[in-house]
């Protein structure tokens, strides 16, 4: 009964500095939540939001400058590896971009209240938590940190019929999925008589294949698909990112895909460990499959580009776990670099969307951006090349995502997953024919009315580099690929 | 006796849990919820978790409950107007539920050779239940204790944001400004002329 | 060097007239390519003794291409053949060339004129001169081309272009089995230069290969595909239709083209491939029987036709046939004997109906000419000569290669010249009468035409006579004096190595010491025709008509060419343009782009919309999909995974 | 990297240097679109001319690659880049045909700074292609080239742009992706993604069945059919070439005559890069197949074209006829069939080039394609009718133009590895008469019966001067074939001398043997190497 | 007949079950389902402590412990949003919560 052992916390399992960014986030989190608490006018709410922005770039320097063999921190409920210091460097520093691009929308909205900084950095910690989990305890604490933080956020303009529908659409199924996934993890913790990862790993390779254990990696990846909307858990994404305030439906499709794509790689790479791979490798290759077909199919018929954005994240989800199913080293780096690629091309989409106006009303028709060539040339080229990427035509950086999860996944034994593939490649295609349909409103059709003012710097900025990245890409990958590579050897088999 | 204990509190737990679902009033749902609740404090009593049965008592039946109860009152809704009709595919969500409750019934096979191993005493090794638990809780389970404050803090200031109402025109007190008086600011002398207003 | 000047010169007479134009003036246009022309056809007789002594001297100019074993130079090659050729070519080239300056007098484009004839003789050149396959087929096409380009010289007229589109067409099909004989020659040889291939012929008798199961031998095949070639260059039976039709071209390039030189090709490529076809009976055979065929159908054709040029083009259809079967029987000395004489009074007779055309103010119609020898003399005479020399009347230069040819047949002793020798017999009565018979419509009897026309008659100017009193000469004498060294005792010394002979063939020789009526035979057939068309006429010009509503199906078929276009069009061009509308309309539209559009624009969006259902923004609707979902992993899970 | 390698580096990246230039460069004033013209001329002449540096110093007869760039790049893929007698010519056609697609593009006023961009991009794009040695770098170089011919068509296009852009695009981008799959399984069995060493690797061709399909050469039949249903795509091949008339007619005069004269040809080269020498067995075992589509092309596009209406779709139907007898020649496997589909390919750049070149000279100045909107041309333009006439005939494959050589080796090929396709193939010959001469009848031929045409002006020396070069080239390779077939021609009975070796049986035997046996023998083997 | 894990085990998965039709046979109220969402996770903490109190190990106590902590804070900010939405909306029927589909 080793396990049952009360054990002090020493320096050496406590490791406190291990999780230094989730503790500068934490502890940041509620001062700035006092800070705001006792004046609440614009002006202040503006100074929390700004100090918010630091504090993420700040946790994110933090996370990033750790580094060498993975690190424990909490007794083992806590890692610090590669892997996590990857993910957080994109969840903070996309959290940063997207609450910057959320300013002037908050202003306009006139929800610029310090609740909402203090709440996407209570998420972003929910996420890093998430990504660093080593037990399933801090597992559902993270995810539950943060899914109640973007319940909150979805319905944040409630005054809106939408905004607090999507809220409670998501609340209500993201409860749902919680659930799900807690009713797996008590039966893994039946199996494995422990909640820690490396315990859980152990037991799968000594034991083999136990039916309760396989129920409950079932019931946890359905769990785990929600919220990585992969189908059919899917549904709740396009009526929430259609309803939730655009900023928010920007912070969705970015951090949170990163946080739980990384957390399932680390479900199922680390706590379910290499013995098991035969066990999930077909429900995360029908999971993918699915994904990409419903995405890109559904895609076709949307006219409001935040649910196109939503149906093409599901499909981009899909394209992701063509490469998780590999279940090798190969196909941790191709999860990674694949959600880092996406997150970028999202974030310079959105920026985008944020500034689609016309006489101070929101535009997200898809046919709001005609002839946009004509009217602000930068701004489309840099549409289209986001367009191209997200579709993965080469050179651009969203080819090689799809590069490295394909090249993951034909490299299993025996070609098992090459059918996959071939759903890829069907589903490929057929995505490719919205994205080109935006491409051809945006360059082909005549133009429909301007929108509103010059774009706001932050907007250009974020929206000209990530199209730069995503051309710039094939030079080395950016540096991307080679920290993911460095992140994966954990799973180097 | 135990087996009795067990198949009351069982038998209790899901048909309240049935009839939370299929009520037609929602406080009844609700009252249900709450003998669902009950019966599981047995439940865990009878397998030997009694802190986590007053747990339930105190944070479910106690606040949670309450709280549904509270706002299912709250919204005053006209139970009337709401449409009940059952829903055309329920013998597809049967079947499937069935299915399902097999497939985990297979699954409980997994642990058939350790049946019989169930801790009569309220006790692990030697001392209470809830002493037990505040030894790890504190201890090694001390980063997920410290997560789940922050949800609490979340779900306060989430529950704030999206309910809490500054009312245009109500008068409240603002410390800070009462304090900042002073003679200067909070007086204003007039010279009054007769027969002139201000 | 000689030689290749012979060559090149006509192709730099045709860029001068063709680019040159705008620089030297109208004029000059036509008389440097026309000087040209006769300083190469001097050459070229000069030259003979010379070609005859080359016996086959390759002279390279360089290499044209190269791929694995397969080596093409450029370059030509010199032997007695090529020498005759050389002066037919050269020496009616020019006469039309001079006799042109005339007859397109009132043409707006006569540069273009003169340098598209170049170009054709340059071509034709190029075809007599090659050493390999692939230069005779460089020849072979550029002829074509030139053919394509002056049957529809006047590009307003529509039938002019409809015409030439024929002519280049059928000639495709006839390059295809071409082709095809290229093809196996070097598949079966390893190389295209002519020498190289007729010496490995020997070893190759009996070898066979199998095509789609059937057993062919390998030279019978290769003769055959290389006559297709043949036929379709020389207009004969099944590839003749073009031939007609190309007489909508200016009559100097039906003297030139489509009499005298391009058409002959085929002929010459027969006899050039001696060493082969003296190893192929069965291709051989075939080629008589093509051979008698053609002469037959063109002459029957013939009898009825009413246009003044398409009765000598079925004439000159017809005396193919008789050289080819010449050849088919292994004479090929008498085929390019009446070639040669051929080229010059078939030549003269084209020229003299252009003489008359452009007399009559364009008038080709033989029913509206008549009684014109009183206004046109000089052409009238030529005409009765060049018809005489065709019908074979002694001693014009038609009586001795044609007896020849017909000897030849029947010194064969088989069955197929037997058949050659009967039609051919049959065929010379029937040359005689359509020939008369044009003599007879054109310039005897009433003057049937229009008044306005005859009031304006004059003779055609000495720049067009006077070349046709050349080939006037050749007609006269060009049997005579050549007969010995064609077929007679100096031809084997005459064609040396250019001519091979197996073994076992001496028709030639035999044909000397035929019977005495088989040489007195076509004298009296020609007699005959020419009394029966004298009596028709002539004497009782009703008889014609007569004859005519008697049998209104025979003159019907023979009226319209057997048929053949009709034919032709419902079962080949028609189905052709069928099937490119099938293909297009029902394989590409329908079942092809219908396939992708309907998967595109019909399923996808059907699937969309259908989905779309699914989404239906209830929660209840989610909520079972994650459930159902959930059941589907777990089953997963639980029974394999 | 040598010098030489950094001239064919340069040759690569100035035409996109020169692209990315020009979309800074303003358009609005016509000052501004002139420089922008004579900027791009001049990027595309220089590169022709360093190209034909390149080319002076490339050595035929040594075989394998020259100019080699070899830099490791992202991911274990390679930077490398290189040329053989096969590629070399690909990349003259392509640096050689820019500057004529730049000068036929002088007219055209709308956003001409990003449209002259978009070509160059695409040259560099598609220089890439030929000169990539690195399976990704090259699937990279193919696949992006389709973002710039996509907004060609779909802006600067006629009136059905969108469906034509998206066809082009959909079709080629589902034929493409199946080879990407193809080639990551490639890198990963081989551990190498370098196209020189996977020149020389065995993929198992051991037979396996999946769902009962006996699959002939097991992992190289897959394979192959994954490259073949990219490179059939682009050729293309019946039948899935209806993309190819869509494109055209829509395309602008420059975007098809790039279309045409070069991108067909990625196609082409790609079978004679990766399905001929990389799956020698799977290609053996499939040549019948190609050999059968092949036919299927020549003869059905061929009757199709017969029946168009629109003069641009009628010479892309007849390119598609006249791809078929490249695929013809390449699976021939012999050295005939190849030297003439490399000859067929380059030749068909100059040919369809121009004849696209001379379908925009009409078209700028009436603005329809109507073949029966036109007749009697020659006498309004007779300049025009004699080129339009030489590449009419160079169509049709009259000896002399380059037409010839092309179809004359192919069939060859083809006739030696099988006689009744090449029969077949052959009827090509007079189908394409057929609808050549029946469009130069009806466009050029005849009266002028629109009144339209009555002022018609006859070429400008702009006009003349782009089509120049094509007819220069078209008349001499036709002449001296020998110039260019010895370029690649070391390099094919090189290719040949593995494929045959892999393959372990010589070429097929036309011959049985009746009576004479030993003395047809010898040279029915016809064992070219 | 003695009571083991599989009991407790039976039960939670009814509850479970039933709660997850709760969710999705419900069309009624919103808060029906919100505590369906209660009777899963119940559910949940049932086999939680089953398996612990069976195992002999307190891990599964203090998940539950959590568990029950963050339903709690599940349910505030589920009732929160609900009553948000019922003000915008005037009604917490499920088949209106469906402006947004497709």
């Amino acid at each position: 009964m080793e396990n049952n052992t009360v054990i002090a916390l020493t320096g050496d399992n406590l490791n406190l500095l291990a999780a230094a960014p989730e503790a500068i986030l934490a502890i940041g989190a509620l001062a700035l939540l006092m800070i705001g608490v006792f004046r609440q006018d614009i002006a202040r709410a503006q100074l929390v939001h700004w100090l918010t922005v630091g504090l993420l770039c700040f946790a994110g320097i933090v996370a990033y400058t750790g580094g060498g063999e993975p690190q424990y921190a909490f007794g083992g409920a806590f890692v610090s590896d590669g892997v996590s210091r990857f993910a957080k460097l994109f969840i903070f520093f996309g959290t940063a971009i997207t609450l910057i691009l959320s300013r002037a929308y908050l202003l306009r909205a006139n929800l610029m209240i310090f609740e909402f900084p203090v709440l996407v950095a209570l998420a972003a910690l929910g996420m890093s938590m998430m990504v660093s989990s080593a037990d399933l305890i801090s597992l559902y604490m993270g995810l539950e940190l943060q899914s109640l933080s973007l319940y909150v956020l979805a319905s944040f303009r409630r005054d809106s019929v939408r905004s607090t529908e999507a809220g409670l659409k998501y609340f209500v199924l993201g409860a749902l999925s919680s659930g799900l996934l807690l009713f797996g993890m008590s039966f893994v913790y039946g199996a494995a008589v422990s909640t820690e990862f490396t315990r859980i790993a152990e037991v799968v390779a000594e034991d083999g294949r136990n039916i309760g254990m396989v129920i409950g990696l079932a019931f946890i990846l359905a769990g785990l698909a929600f919220k990585i909307s992969a189908a059919p858990f899917h549904m709740w994404t396009p009526d929430v990112y259609e309803g939730a305030p655009t900023p928010v439906t920007a912070f969705f499709a970015t951090a949170p895909k990163m946080a739980a794509a990384v957390l399932m790689v680390r479900v199922l790479y680390d706590a379910f460990g290499p013995s098991a791979v035969p066990d999930w490798q077909m429900i995360v290759a029908f999971l993918a499959a699915a994904s990409m077909l419903v995405g890109s199919i559904a895609a076709i018929g949307q006219t409001d580009i935040k649910r196109l954005m939503a149906y093409s994240s599901i499909a981009h989800m899909g394209f992701a776990l063509v490469g998780m199913a590999a279940g090798t080293e190969a196909g941790a780096r191709s999860v990674m670099v694949y959600l880092a690629v996406y997150m970028v091309m999202n974030l310079g989409v959105f920026a985008y969307i944020l500034t689609m106006r016309r006489n101070g009303v929101a535009m997200t028709k898809i046919s709001d951006l005609a002839g946009l060539w004509q009217r602000d040339g930068f701004s489309a080229l840099c549409l289209a090349i986001l367009m191209f990427s997200l579709a993965g035509i080469p050179p651009l950086a969203g080819f090689w995502a799809k590069w490295y999860t394909f090249g993951a996944a034909i490299a299993v034994d025996d070609g098992k997953l090459v059918w996959l593939l071939v759903v890829a490649t069907i589903a490929a295609v057929i995505s490719a024919f919205y994205y080109l349909r935006l491409v051809k409103i945006m360059v082909f059709d005549d133009a429909a009315d301007g929108f509103d003012g010059p774009m706001g710097g932050e907007f250009r900025a974020v929206l000209g580099l990530s199209a730069a990245v995503m051309v710039l890409f094939v030079i080395g990958g950016l540096g991307i690929t080679e920290m993911a590579a460095d992140a994966a050897t954990i799973y180097a088999r | 006796m135990q087996a009795i204990a067990f198949y009351l509190f069982a038998t209790v737990a899901c048909v309240a849990g049935t009839l939370v679902v299929f009520a037609r009033n929602p406080v009844h749902s609700v009252l249900w919820l709450i003998l669902a609740f009950f019966s599981t404090a047995g439940l865990f009593v009878l397998m030997g978790a009694e802190f986590l049965a007053m747990l339930l008592m105190i944070i479910y039946v106690g606040a949670v409950a309450v709280l549904f109860l509270f706002v299912v009152m709250m919204l005053d809704i006209d139970f009337a107007e709401l449409r009940g009709r059952v829903a055309q595919y329920l013998p597809l969500g049967l079947a499937i539920g069935v299915v399902l409750i097999v497939e985990l019934s297979v699954g409980f096979a997994a642990w058939n050779g350790m049946e019989k191993k169930i801790i009569d005493s309220g006790t692990v090794y030697g001392t209470t239940n809830a002493h037990a638990l505040g030894g790890v809780v504190y201890t090694k389970y001390v980063y997920a204790f410290q997560a789940s404050g922050l949800i609490l803090l979340v779900a306060m200031v989430g529950a704030i944001v999206l309910t809490l109402r500054h009312r245009e025109g109500v008068k409240t007190q603002d410390v800070w400004a009462q304090m900042q008086r002073d003679p200067k600011t909070a007086v204003e002398l007039k010279d009054v002329r007769p027969g002139q207003s201000l | 060097m000689y030689y290749s000047l012979i060559v090149l010169l006509p192709l730099l007479g045709a860029l001068i007239a063709g680019f040159g134009a705008r620089w030297t003036g109208e004029r000059m246009a036509q008389i440097i390519p026309s000087a040209i022309l006769v300083l190469v056809a001097a050459m070229s007789w000069a030259g003979l003794s010379g070609a005859i002594e080359a016996d086959g001297e390759f002279i390279p100019w360089f290499r044209w291409m190269e791929s694995g074993l397969l080596a093409v130079d450029w370059g030509i090659r010199v032997d007695t053949l090529t020498g005759v050729m050389l002066i037919v070519v050269t020496t009616v080239s020019a006469i039309v060339h001079v006799y042109s300056m005339g007859y397109m007098s009132h043409d707006p484009s006569k540069p273009r004129f003169f340098a598209y004839l170049s170009l054709f003789t340059f071509a034709m050149l190029m075809l007599v001169t090659a050493n390999n396959f692939v230069q005779m087929f460089f020849g072979w096409e550029g002829v074509g081309l030139a053919s394509y380009l002056l049957i529809g010289f006047w590009h307003h007229k529509e039938s002019a272009n409809a015409a030439s589109m024929k002519a280049f067409i059928v000639n495709r099909v006839g390059d295809f089995g071409f082709a095809l004989g290229i093809f196996g020659v070097f598949a079966l040889f390893g190389s295209l230069d002519f020498d190289v291939v007729f010496e490995q012929i020997p070893g190759m008798v009996g070898a066979t290969f199998s095509f789609l199961g059937y057993e062919m031998g390998v030279l019978n095949t290769l003769g055959f595909l290389l006559f297709i070639g043949a036929m379709g260059k020389s207009a004969q039976f099944f590839l003749h239709t073009w031939l007609p039709d190309a007489m909508e071209g200016p009559t100097p390039v039906s003297a030139l083209i489509h009499a005298a030189t391009m058409v002959t090709a085929g002929v010459f490529l027969v006899c050039r491939m001696s060493p082969l076809y003296e190893y192929a009976p069965a291709a051989s055979t075939f080629i008589t029987y093509i051979g008698a065929t053609t002469a037959l159908f063109a002459a029957t054709v013939g009898l009825v036709q009413n246009d003044i040029k398409r009765i000598v083009a079925y004439s000159t259809c017809s005396q193919l046939g008789y050289m080819f079967f010449a050849a088919g029987v292994g004479a090929y000395e008498a085929a390019m004997f009446h070639l040669f004489t051929h080229a010059f009074f078939k030549a003269l007779l084209f020229l003299g109906c252009g003489s008359v055309i452009h007399a009559m103010q364009d008038e080709q119609d033989i029913r509206r000419m008549g009684g014109l020898w009183k206004l046109i003399v000089p052409t009238y005479i030529l005409m009765i000569v060049g018809t005489m020399a065709l019908t074979g009347v002694p001693p014009f230069a038609g009586f001795f290669s044609k007896d020849m040819v017909i000897e030849v047949a029947h010194a064969a002793h088989s069955t197929s010249g037997t058949y050659a020798f009967a039609l051919g017999i049959l065929v010379a009565a029937m040359t005689a009468f359509y020939s008369w018979r044009l003599i007879f419509k054109v310039f005897h009897g009433p003057r049937n035409g229009d008044p306005e026309a005859y009031a304006h008659i004059h003779e055609s100017p000495p720049i067009m006579l006077i070349p046709m009193a050349v080939l006037f000469l050749g007609s006269i004498i060009a049997g005579a004096v050549f007969y010995s060294m064609f077929v007679g005792d100096a031809a084997h010394d005459f064609w040396g190595h250019s001519i091979h002979h197996a073994p076992d063939n001496h028709v030639l020789h035999d044909a000397h010491y035929s019977p005495l009526w088989v040489k007195s035979m076509p004298f009296f057939a020609m007699l005959s025709g020419t009394v029966l068309a004298f009596y028709m006429y002539i004497l009782h010009p009703g008889v014609a008509e007569r004859a005519r509503k008697a049998n209104p199906g025979v003159y019907q078929f023979l009226l319209n060419k057997w048929y053949f276009d009709e034919l032709y069009q419902t079962i080949f061009v028609r189905p052709a343009m069928w099937l490119g509308q099938f293909f297009w309309k029902k394989g590409d539209g329908k079942t092809i782009d219908g396939a992708i559009d309907g998967l595109s624009m019909g399923l996808i969006p059907a699937v969309t919309n259908l989905y779309s259902r699914v989404q239906s923004g209830y929660m209840f609707h989610y909520a079972l999909a994650m459930f159902v979902g959930v059941a589907a992993l777990v089953t997963f899970a639980v029974t394999g995974g | 990297m040598t010098s030489d390698g950094f001239l064919l580096n340069l040759i690569l990246w100035l035409p996109l240097f020169g692209g990315l230039i020009l979309l800074w460069m303003g358009d609005g004033r016509e000052a501004e679109r002139l420089a922008a013209r004579r900027w791009s001329l001049g990027i595309t002449v220089v590169t022709f001319l360093l190209s034909v540096v390149l080319f002076l110093g490339f050595e035929p007869t040594e075989v394998g690659f020259q100019f080699v760039t070899d830099v490791n790049w992202l991911a274990g893929l390679k930077y490398k880049l290189g040329v053989d007698g096969i590629s070399i010519l690909f990349v003259l056609l392509t640096t050689g045909i820019m500057p004529l697609v730049i000068l036929a593009s002088w007219d055209v006023e709308k956003r001409v700074a990003q449209y002259l961009a978009a070509f160059l991009i695409l040259e560099t794009l598609m220089i890439g292609v030929f000169v990539s040695l690195d399976l990704f770098l090259f699937y990279l170089f193919f696949e992006a080239g389709l973002i710039p011919m996509f907004i060609i068509i779909g802006v600067w296009g006629g009136g059905r742009r969108v469906y034509a852009s998206f066809k082009f695009f959909l079709y080629t981008l589902l034929g493409s992706i199946l080879m990407l799959i193809a080639m990551l399984w490639m890198a990963n069995f081989a551990q190498s993604t370098d196209i020189e060493f996977l020149l020389t690797h065995e993929f198992p061709s051991e037979p396996f069945e999946v769902m009962g399909i006996e699959i002939g050469a097991g992992a190289q039949t897959l394979l192959w059919f994954a490259f073949f249903a990219s490179f059939a795509v682009k050729m293309p091949m019946w039948p899935v070439h209806t993309w190819l008339p869509d494109a055209h007619v829509e395309a602008p005069t420059a975007g098809s005559v790039v279309l045409a004269a070069i991108l067909l040809k990625l196609g082409g080269y790609g079978f004679l890069r990766f399905n001929l020498p990389m799956f020698p067995v799977a290609s053996d075992q499939l040549a019948t197949f190609v050999f059968v589509l092949s036919v299927i092309a020549i003869v059905y596009t061929s009757l199709v074209a017969l029946m168009q209406e629109d003069m641009k779709k009628l010479i892309a139907y007849s390119s598609v006829a006249h791809m078929g007898f490249v695929t013809m020649g390449i699976f021939a496997a012999n050295q005939q069939g190849v030297d003439g589909a490399i000859f067929q390919m380059i030749s068909h750049g100059f040919i369809s080039g121009a004849l696209f070149l001379s379908v925009g000279v009409i078209y700028d100045r009436m603005h329809t394609r109507e073949i029966a909107a036109y007749g009697g041309l020659v006498t309004r333009m007779p300049i025009y009718a004699t080129i339009f006439l030489l590449f009419t005939m160079a169509n049709v494959g009259l000896p002399g133009t380059s037409g010839f050589v092309g179809e004359f080796l192919t069939m060859m090929g083809a006739f030696k590895a099988n006689t009744f396709i090449a029969l077949v193939a052959a009827t090509g010959v007079i189908l394409s008469a057929g609808y050549a001469l029946w469009l130069y009848r009806r466009v050029v031929f005849g009266v002028v019966t629109n009144p339209a045409l009555e002022g018609i002006q006859d070429m400008t020396t702009r006009e003349i001067v782009t089509v120049a070069p094509l007819v220069a080239a078209t008349l001499y390779f036709g002449i001296d074939a020998s110039a260019m077939i010895d370029v690649f021609s070391p390099a094919v009975s090189d290719l040949l001398q593995n494929y045959h070796a892999a393959v372990g049986a010589p070429e097929a035997l036309l011959i049985q043997p009746g009576g004479g046996e030993a003395a047809i023998a010898a040279p029915a083997s016809g064992s070219d190497h | 007949m003695e009571i083991g894990l599989t009991h407790y085990l039976t039960v939670a998965s009814i509850l479970f079950v039933v709660g997850i039709f709760g969710i999705f046979l419900n069309r009624k109220n919103v808060i029906i389902i919100l505590m369906s969402i209660e009777l899963m996770l119940l559910a949940v903490n049932i086999n939680f402590v089953a398996f612990s109190t069976h195992l002999n190990d307190l891990g599964g106590q203090v998940f539950t412990m959590f568990v029950l902590t963050v339903a709690a804070a599940e349910a505030a900010i589920g009732l929160a949003i609900l009553v948000c939405f019922h003000r915008n909306r005037g009604t917490i029927a499920v088949e209106d919560v469906a402006m947004m589909k497709g």
